[in-house]
């Protein structure tokens, strides 16, 4: 296998604050990444920096065999990336279905009857059917974050992006999302995951990162990166418990 | 007498109805953990406590006063504050000047910058920052000292742990029994049930608008509160 | 013309989505509009040519308005200069016809395309100002361009130019051909913005309105929609410039370049409802209407169309056409997107 | 010399514009509205200056003491009334409002004043000035005018950076909603902020009414010059906005120096070069605070 | 009807219509017919103050024309007259235009006041074919807006008649005021970029061409924009040139800011003639002691030696009565407003009746004596217009008075030599 994304020497400040210091790592095609990492560490910074919403200092970003660096982020998008975002944001005046063919119709290229069907599949997936003509601003809080995936993989991506989407979620509404998410992955949509919710993180991703002010303080194997100490301190903190949150 | 008492509850979001005839109560110096499915009404709950909202039916006491005719605003001098949620930070001013902000109102305590700093090094790190500029869990952080910082008697925190690393989450509820040793009583919205069981002195799980179950964390087992969540 | 309906049932019923994209309303809307356009346009035989200059004026408004709704009300740009735009239409059309001597129902569309190429370069200025400050950037924009206007002598400068080109007509068929002309001017900014509007960019506009930001994640071009509903809005107001030039024969610069017509689109598009192709068309008539009725009360006319517009903002926010369509229910103009029997087609309700 | 001349008058007049420009950046910087109606509330204020000096014959201090409160309470008044409904409808509500008082008060000011023009007397004070050579004099009411716009610039600047009040009004314009459970009334900090930003136009409504004759109407240039004051100066700083009066009102002398005809145009292509090469204007808001 | 070659607009509906109208009117006259009178003026906005007195005058004629229907070939005619604001602006002046005449069925249309009205009313009964008649615009404008060229008969409006001075007339009335004074003879003009600057300073017809010749520098700087807040360049130029005469046609705003800078910046010219800035009196008040012995043109004042071809009541009789029901200083509009008025009567009595082509044939070769002095149109500088007299007159403090300052009659040979003896009131005085 070949790896989809390639990041290497990637950094990004904002006057003094330093959200990316020379950041490599590279993602598998088919594979999914999760990253933790402490408050403020630059995780959603380096999601922006992927699609292209913030520009980078230095650094290169090669996607599927590309230097995507200098491209803009609607042009990732139609290349295949997309994102969802940390706090959903839903198109509240239009339908689920329209806001699902949006990302067809734009970040997918495909309009007219073949659009249709592949904002009404993304639907499927994340189990909105029934609420296919629903404004979307009715929608409650899981459910939005259904539509945000939905909206992204109508664009029929090959690297999906997620940011905190478990977040405010509660353990019995964990699982489906789970469900949802593996799902994804097997039909061959590459994954990077975002997550404080570690043990969610966990049953989906093969491949774990860990950021801390701007750089890669762990990354591999998801179990070992847990356990290494420097992640335990910066990150979970001693008491941390996995088991039991899990159960 | 209780600090906190709140009777048959209806509250409505136009004609959608998110709350239902709801009891509660909260006395002076406690821990109690609202928990519930999304959509369960816990935000809805807070809001209206704090003045966001209005009832359509029922009251609220505080201090055996009814807080109905009380513009939300207020509240605040009386006591209670919120920590609402998505933080809602303010985007253009400093996180220095977003604890002062929350200080517009001078009650008195233990609570000022340098407390607040001492007590969340992650805020006290960012003091400079321009809250448009802090990430997600910065934010949270920010938000709680920020309503602190009006020395609240009643306590209001929803959703506290969203998007906050372990290591935090685990600071902040080290910080509570301090917060309610200093007398402050606390509401607090969780997701996360084994957290919440670990601080409270009582839950209370609301299903749909309506409470299903009730009690002391000792009382009360995992398939209980399994079950009140989803009402199976 | 395509017919507004695009219902795709070919193949088997379970991998196809069903979408539909007409209402009853909008079939009934079809079926007035067509006869009620035929009507108008044998009215150059019927009704006298005072009716018929009313009924330009009118036109002129209700371009105006549609134009302004498709910025502000889809694009989400609140312009307060599209008079730039009308007075480019108008000194295009009086300068090309008087002056150079071209037919002037041959200048009209050559004006129109100009003011288009003009509001292209002006759009990459405008569009660094957002909100409100774009509102008052295209006014500036709009004020300079009356300055340059009032630099080029062969323009009249400060004086203004008079249209005496169409003198040679007999006033029956002056002011019929200037009736005709408005009417199709009417025709076509409404099909314009519905075709657009019901378009792969509509869809993309309606996401913007909502959230930019998420827009441009799913790969909508932002700039790109924005600029080009910009240019299309500048076409058709400069279309407008051209039918008032028409009808009132003499421009001045601080007349064509008035913010007032800011001011008039602002408050039909407001009256009638924003964001619907009907509520402009309403209120252009409303206004209309007001004027031809308080414009004898002096100053107490503006006075009350002020006060109108500020309480109907304030209590009846999508406007009169809100009011009329039970808030959005009857849509003469759908763009929507509707899946047919979602559940029926994938045969189960999941969870 | 002549063009040391134009710069000086220039930027005298600069700090009338940034005087006419504060109370618009303010209303902006707190609540977001853009108000079309600043103008004419400037020209109301110039016609009480003319009730109270030209009709009642108060002496034109006294007149500046009592319009400024006045156009405070209006202010208040105004935001309680409108604005505060306006921005609860929220989108373009408030554009639309404001938009609909200027006009609604253009008329009523015409129909209560008549178009005539009129003008503030002052008397010699309007036309005295200090030699300073042959060809550069500069004149007590534009000097006046200026020190009084630096001033009121730098007094709501510190107001806003360093008042509670003020810092209050900074996280209300941030979150209106959520400044309630800081213990804040969002509708009252609207309405002061209008207040404030209303006791300004009454300065500024004083000063210019003083300088040229005006009607009703002459709100939209007064409008238009606030406006690109703002934007060459940066969204959201008041220094910014001083800056920007004072480059505005040197590019305008200085325009007309090169041909009278040029000047509102040179001031026009001034804003718009700043537009195109420094979209966020001179001095904005990240800058300052 | 709506048939499109049809020379008549609207049928006899408007006629019916309109008679009934004026029966009710016409109290006491029965009449056989109505003229339909059309007046465009601004009544609202910038141009306003040109408008003030129009509502009493239109209501002063409608009582006149009830008690004395207009006699004409043999019949009676009752007069509507529909009063239309401009709201200043063209575009509105147009469309109003056009509607007194396509929907009203107006038989003359009639406005005043400023190119901003005049022209585009003119326009639409060009282009719409109906007599118009037209004041209080300098000729030369007019002819120019209305889209013919001065120095070409050939290029004639076919439906428009319009009475006023031109250039050459406030240009000599000008220079009477200035031979008065001593001065080096050096002009600084002071002119907008509008239609009248355009005019004034046109180098072939405008004031260089006419003062030059007479011994006056002319030095003009440049037009500029409506609106300028600052005019130190302009002042500099006057300056270093040394100008001791000013003159310009200036709006009420620009020549308060002008004229105040010019004081702080030590221009102090011996004498200054100024147009339209301070040609009514609300905007003398304004300039407080900065308005004594400022000069300009009077088209009309009460003391014009005239009398109205209806009424019969002299200026002065008008101006006082305008006073004392009004409570407002006369202003030189007045005058033209009623001449309007006596035009029109005029003229549907020489067509002898309200065909449109009749009308517009007798106003060709019409002369009639009225308040603003004797229009010929036989005899204008271009055959469609009419010249009145103009003389030169100064504001001066009243001294307590009704009204803080007058504008006194100061020069009158102009008016002689254009056949009117208006007597002066005093004699022309330097700039303090
Ligand atoms: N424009 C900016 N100016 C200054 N600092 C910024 C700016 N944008 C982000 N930062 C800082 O960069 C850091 C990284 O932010 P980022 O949102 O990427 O964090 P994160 O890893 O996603 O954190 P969280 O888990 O809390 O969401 C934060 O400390 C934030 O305050
Ligand atoms: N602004 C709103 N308009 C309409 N309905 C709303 C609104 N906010 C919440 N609701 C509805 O009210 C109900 C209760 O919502 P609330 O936010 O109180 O739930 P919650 O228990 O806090 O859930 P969560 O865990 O998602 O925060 C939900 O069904 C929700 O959809
Ligand atoms: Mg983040
Ligand atoms: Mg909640």
């Amino acid at each position: 296998m070949s790896p989809i994304l390639e990041v290497s020497g990637l950094s990004k400040r904002f006057g003094k604050v330093v959200t990316a210091e020379d950041l490599a790592f590279s993602v598998e095609q088919g594979s999914a990444m999760g990253i933790v990492g402490p408050n403020g560490a630059g995780k959603s910074t380096l999601l922006s920096l992927i699609t292209g919403v913030l520009p980078a200092d230095a650094g290169t970003i090669v996607y599927d065999g590309q230097d995507i660096t200098r491209l803009s982020a609607g042009a990732r998008s139609e290349a295949g990336i997309a994102r969802t975002f940390q706090i959903p944001r839903p198109f509240v005046d239009m339908t689920v279905f329209e806001n699902a063919y949006v990302g067809a119709a734009f970040g997918g290229d495909s309009h007219g009857q073949a659009g249709y069907d592949t904002a009404a599949e993304a639907l499927e997936i994340t189990g909105l059917l029934h609420l296919a003509d629903v404004p979307a601003g009715q929608l409650r809080l899981l459910d939005r974050k259904r539509l945000e995936l939905a909206r992204a993989l109508a664009t029929g991506p090959k690297l999906i992006l997620l940011d905190e989407i478990a977040g405010g979620l509660t353990e019995k509404e964990l699982p489906p999302l789970i469900e949802m998410i593996k799902g994804l992955h097997e039909s061959g949509v590459t994954v990077i995951w975002i997550e404080h919710i570690v043990h969610a993180l966990l049953e989906v991703v093969d491949q774990l990162m860990c950021l801390a002010f701007g750089k890669v303080l762990a990354i591999g194997d998801p179990h070992e990166v847990m356990r290494s100490p420097e992640v335990i301190e910066v990150y979970l903190g001693s008491t941390f418990d996995l088991g039991g949150a899990a159960s | 007498m209780s600090l906190l008492e709140v009777n048959g509850l209806d509250v409505h979001y136009g004609d959608f109805q998110a709350i239902y005839g709801l009891d509660l109560r909260v006395d002076e110096g406690e821990t109690l953990a609202v928990i519930g499915a999304n959509g369960a009404g816990k935000s809805t709950l807070l809001k209206t406590i704090a003045g966001l909202m209005r009832p359509t039916a029922g009251d609220i006491l505080y201090e055996g006063a009814s807080l109905t005719p009380v513009p939300s605003y207020q509240r605040v001098p009386k006591g209670i504050s919120l920590t609402p949620e998505g933080r809602k930070i303010f985007r253009s001013l400093t996180v220095e000047e977003n604890l002062k902000v929350g200080a517009h109102i001078k009650r008195p305590g233990p609570w000022n910058l340098q407390s607040v700093y001492e007590a969340f090094p992650l805020v006290a790190d960012r003091r400079d920052r321009l809250g448009v500029n802090l990430s997600g869990g910065e934010q949270q952080a920010a938000a709680i000292g920020r309503a602190l910082m009006s020395n609240p008697r009643l306590l209001l925190l929803d959703e506290v742990s969203l998007g906050l690393a372990p290591v935090v989450v685990e600071q902040i509820y080290d910080a509570i029994p301090t917060i309610t040793g200093n007398g402050t009583t606390v509401l607090v919205v969780e997701q996360d049930v084994n957290q919440a069981l670990k601080v409270a002195d009582r839950v209370q799980c609301l299903l749909e608008g309506r409470t299903v179950l009730e009690g002391p964390p000792s009382s009360l087992t995992r398939d209980e509160i399994a079950a009140a969540y989803f009402g199976i | 013309m395509s017919t507004p309906t695009e219902t795709h049932a070919h193949a088997t019923v379970t991998s196809h989505a069903k979408v539909k994209r007409s209402t009853r309303s909008s079939w009934a809307g079809l079926g007035i509009a067509v006869p009620v356009v035929l009507f108008m346009a044998a009215a150059p035989y019927i009704i006298d040519r005072g009716f018929q200059q009313q009924l330009v004026t009118l036109f002129s408004l209700v371009v105006l308005a549609t134009m302004w709704n498709l910025l502000a009300g889809y694009g989400g740009m609140v312009s307060v200069g599209q008079q730039a735009y009308i007075g480019i239409g108008a000194y295009g059309l009086v300068y090309l016809a008087d002056t150079l001597g071209l037919d002037p129902f041959l200048a009209v569309p050559l004006s129109v395309i100009i003011a288009g190429l003009l509001s292209i370069p002006i759009s990459f200025l405008a569009f660094r100002l957002v909100g409100g400050y774009f509102a008052i950037g295209t006014w500036v924009i709009a004020e300079v361009v009356k300055q340059i206007t009032m630099q080029v002598d062969a323009l009249g400068a400060g004086i203004g130019l008079s249209l005496t080109s169409l003198n040679e007509l007999s006033p029956g068929r002056r002011i019929a051909y200037v009736y005709w002309l408005s009417l199709a001017a009417v025709v076509i900014a409404v099909a314009v913005t519905y075709f657009l509007m019901r378009s792969r960019l509509g869809l993309g506009f309606t996401a913007i309105r909502d959230d930019q930001v998420a827009a441009s994640s799913l790969g909508v071009r932002v700039t790109h929609s924005k600029r080009f509903v910009f240019v299309v809005s500048a076409m058709g107001c400069a279309l407008a410039g051209g039918m008032i030039a028409a009808n009132t024969l003499r421009i001045t610069p601080d007349s064509i370049y008035s913010v007032n017509f800011s001011a008039f689109m602002i408050f039909m598009v407001i009256i009638g409802g924003i964001g619907t192709i009907e509520g402009p068309i309403v209120g252009a008539i409303v206004f209309f209407a007001l004027q031809e009725w308080l414009s004898d009360l002096g100053t107490w006319y503006l006075i009350i169309i002020g006060v109108l517009a500020i309480v109907i903002t304030l209590f009846l926010p999508r406007g009169l056409w809100g009011l009329i369509s039970g808030n959005g229910r009857i849509r003469l103009f759908p763009v929507g997107y509707r899946l047919v029997n979602p559940i029926e087609r994938f045969g189960r309700h999941p969870d | 010399m002549q063009w040391l001349n134009a710069i000086i008058q220039g930027i005298l007049l600069g700090g009338l514009y940034a005087l006419l420009a504060a109370g618009l950046s303010l209303m902006f910087g707190v609540m977001r509205i853009v108000n079309l109606a600043h103008g004419v509330l400037a020209m109301l204020a110039a016609y009480l200056g003319v009730v109270f000096v030209n009709n009642l014959g108060l002496p034109w201090f006294l007149a500046l003491v009592i319009v400024v409160p006045i156009m405070a309470a209006v202010g208040y008044v105004l935001q309680w009334g409108l604005f505060n409904r306006a921005i609860s409808k929220g989108g373009l509500a408030p554009l639309l409002v404001a938009f609909g008082l200027a006009v609604v008060l253009t008329q009523l000011l015409q129909q209560i004043f008549s178009a005539d023009s009129r003008s503030i007397q002052i008397g010699a004070l309007g036309t005295s000035s200090i030699q300073v050579s042959d060809t550069i004099y500069i004149g007590w009411f534009p000097l006046m005018t200026f020190v009084v716009g630096v001033l009121v610039i730098a007094g709501v600047q510190v107001f806003l950076n360093r008042a509670p009040l003020g810092r209050a009004m900074r996280a209300t314009s941030d979150d209106p909603e959520t400044v309630n459970l800081m213990g804040i009334n969002n509708r009252q900090v609207y309405a002061l902020a209008t207040a404030l930003a209303m006791a300004t136009v009454g300065l500024a409504g004083m000063f210019i009414g003083t300088k040229t004759q005006f009607i009703p109407t002459y709100g939209d240039l007064v409008l238009i010059f606030a406006f690109e004051a703002v934007i060459i100066g940066g969204l959201g700083s008041l220094w910014g906005t001083l800056v920007g009066g004072i480059i505005l009102g040197v590019a305008q002398t200085v325009g007309s120096q090169i041909n009278p005809s040029y000047g509102l145009l040179v001031g026009n292509l001034v804003f718009l070069a700043i537009l195109a090469f420094r979209p966020q204007g001179l001095l904005p808001k990240a800058v300052t605070t | 009807g709506g048939n499109l070659d049809s020379s008549e607009s609207s049928s006899a509906d408007g006629g019916a219509a309109s008679a009934a109208a004026s029966a009710a009117a016409g109290a006491g006259a029965a009449t056989d017919g109505t003229v339909k009178i059309g007046y465009v003026a601004p009544i609202t906005g910038p141009l306003a103050a040109f408008g003030e007195g129009d509502q009493y005058v239109v209501d002063q004629m409608t009582s006149y024309f009830a008690a004395n229907p207009i006699q004409a070939g043999g019949k009676s005619y009752g007069v509507e007259i529909l009063l239309k604001d401009s709201q200043s602006d063209p575009k509105r002046a147009g469309e109003v235009a056009g509607e007194l005449i396509n929907t009203d069925g107006v038989d003359i249309l009639m406005a005043h006041a400023t190119p901003e009205t005049t022209v585009p009313v003119t326009q639409q009964c060009e282009a719409n074919a109906t007599p118009c008649i037209t004041a209080d615009t300098p000729w030369q404008p007019w002819v120019v807006g209305s889209g013919a060229n001065p120095g070409d008969p050939a290029t004639a409006l076919k439906w428009s008649y319009h009475f006023f001075w031109g250039l050459e007339d406030i240009a000599a009335v000008n220079m009477e005021v200035w031979n008065e004074v001593d001065t080096n003879k050096k002009v600084a003009a002071l002119y907008a970029n509008d239609s009248d600057g355009q005019a004034f300073t046109d180098e072939a017809m405008g004031y260089p061409a006419i003062v030059g010749p007479a011994g006056y520098e002319w030095n003009n700087p440049g037009l500029y924009p409506l609106g300028t807040q600052d005019f130190s360049a302009q002042i500099n130029a006057y300056k270093q040139n040394g100008d001791e005469i000013l003159t310009g046609i200036v709006v009420p705003p620009d020549f308060a800011t002008f004229w105040k800078q010019a004081k702080q910046q030590g221009f102090n010219p011996k004498i200054a003639t100024i147009g339209k800035a301070i040609e009514f009196p609300a905007a003398i008040e304004g300039l407080g002691d900065l308005a004594q012995n400022l000069a300009t043109e009077v088209w009309w004042a009460p003391s014009y030696p005239t009398t109205s071809s209806l009424s019969g009541t002299t200026s002065q009789a008008f101006a006082d009565q305008y006073t004392a029901d009004t409570g407002k200083q006369w202003n030189v509009t007045l005058g033209f407003s009623e001449s309007l008025f006596e035009t029109a009567a005029a003229a549907v009595v020489a067509a002898g009746g309200t065909d449109k082509q009749a009308i517009a044939n007798a106003m060709k070769t019409m002369k009639v004596d009225t308040l603003v002095g004797t229009l010929d149109w036989n005899s204008g500088p271009f055959p469609n217009v009419a010249k009145t007299p103009l003389v030169g007159g100064q504001w001066r403090a009243t001294d307590g008075g009704q009204f803080p300052y007058d504008l006194v009659i100061v020069t009158n040979e102009h008016a002689k030599e254009q056949g009117l003896d208006v007597p002066l009131g005093g004699k022309v005085e330097p700039l303090p």
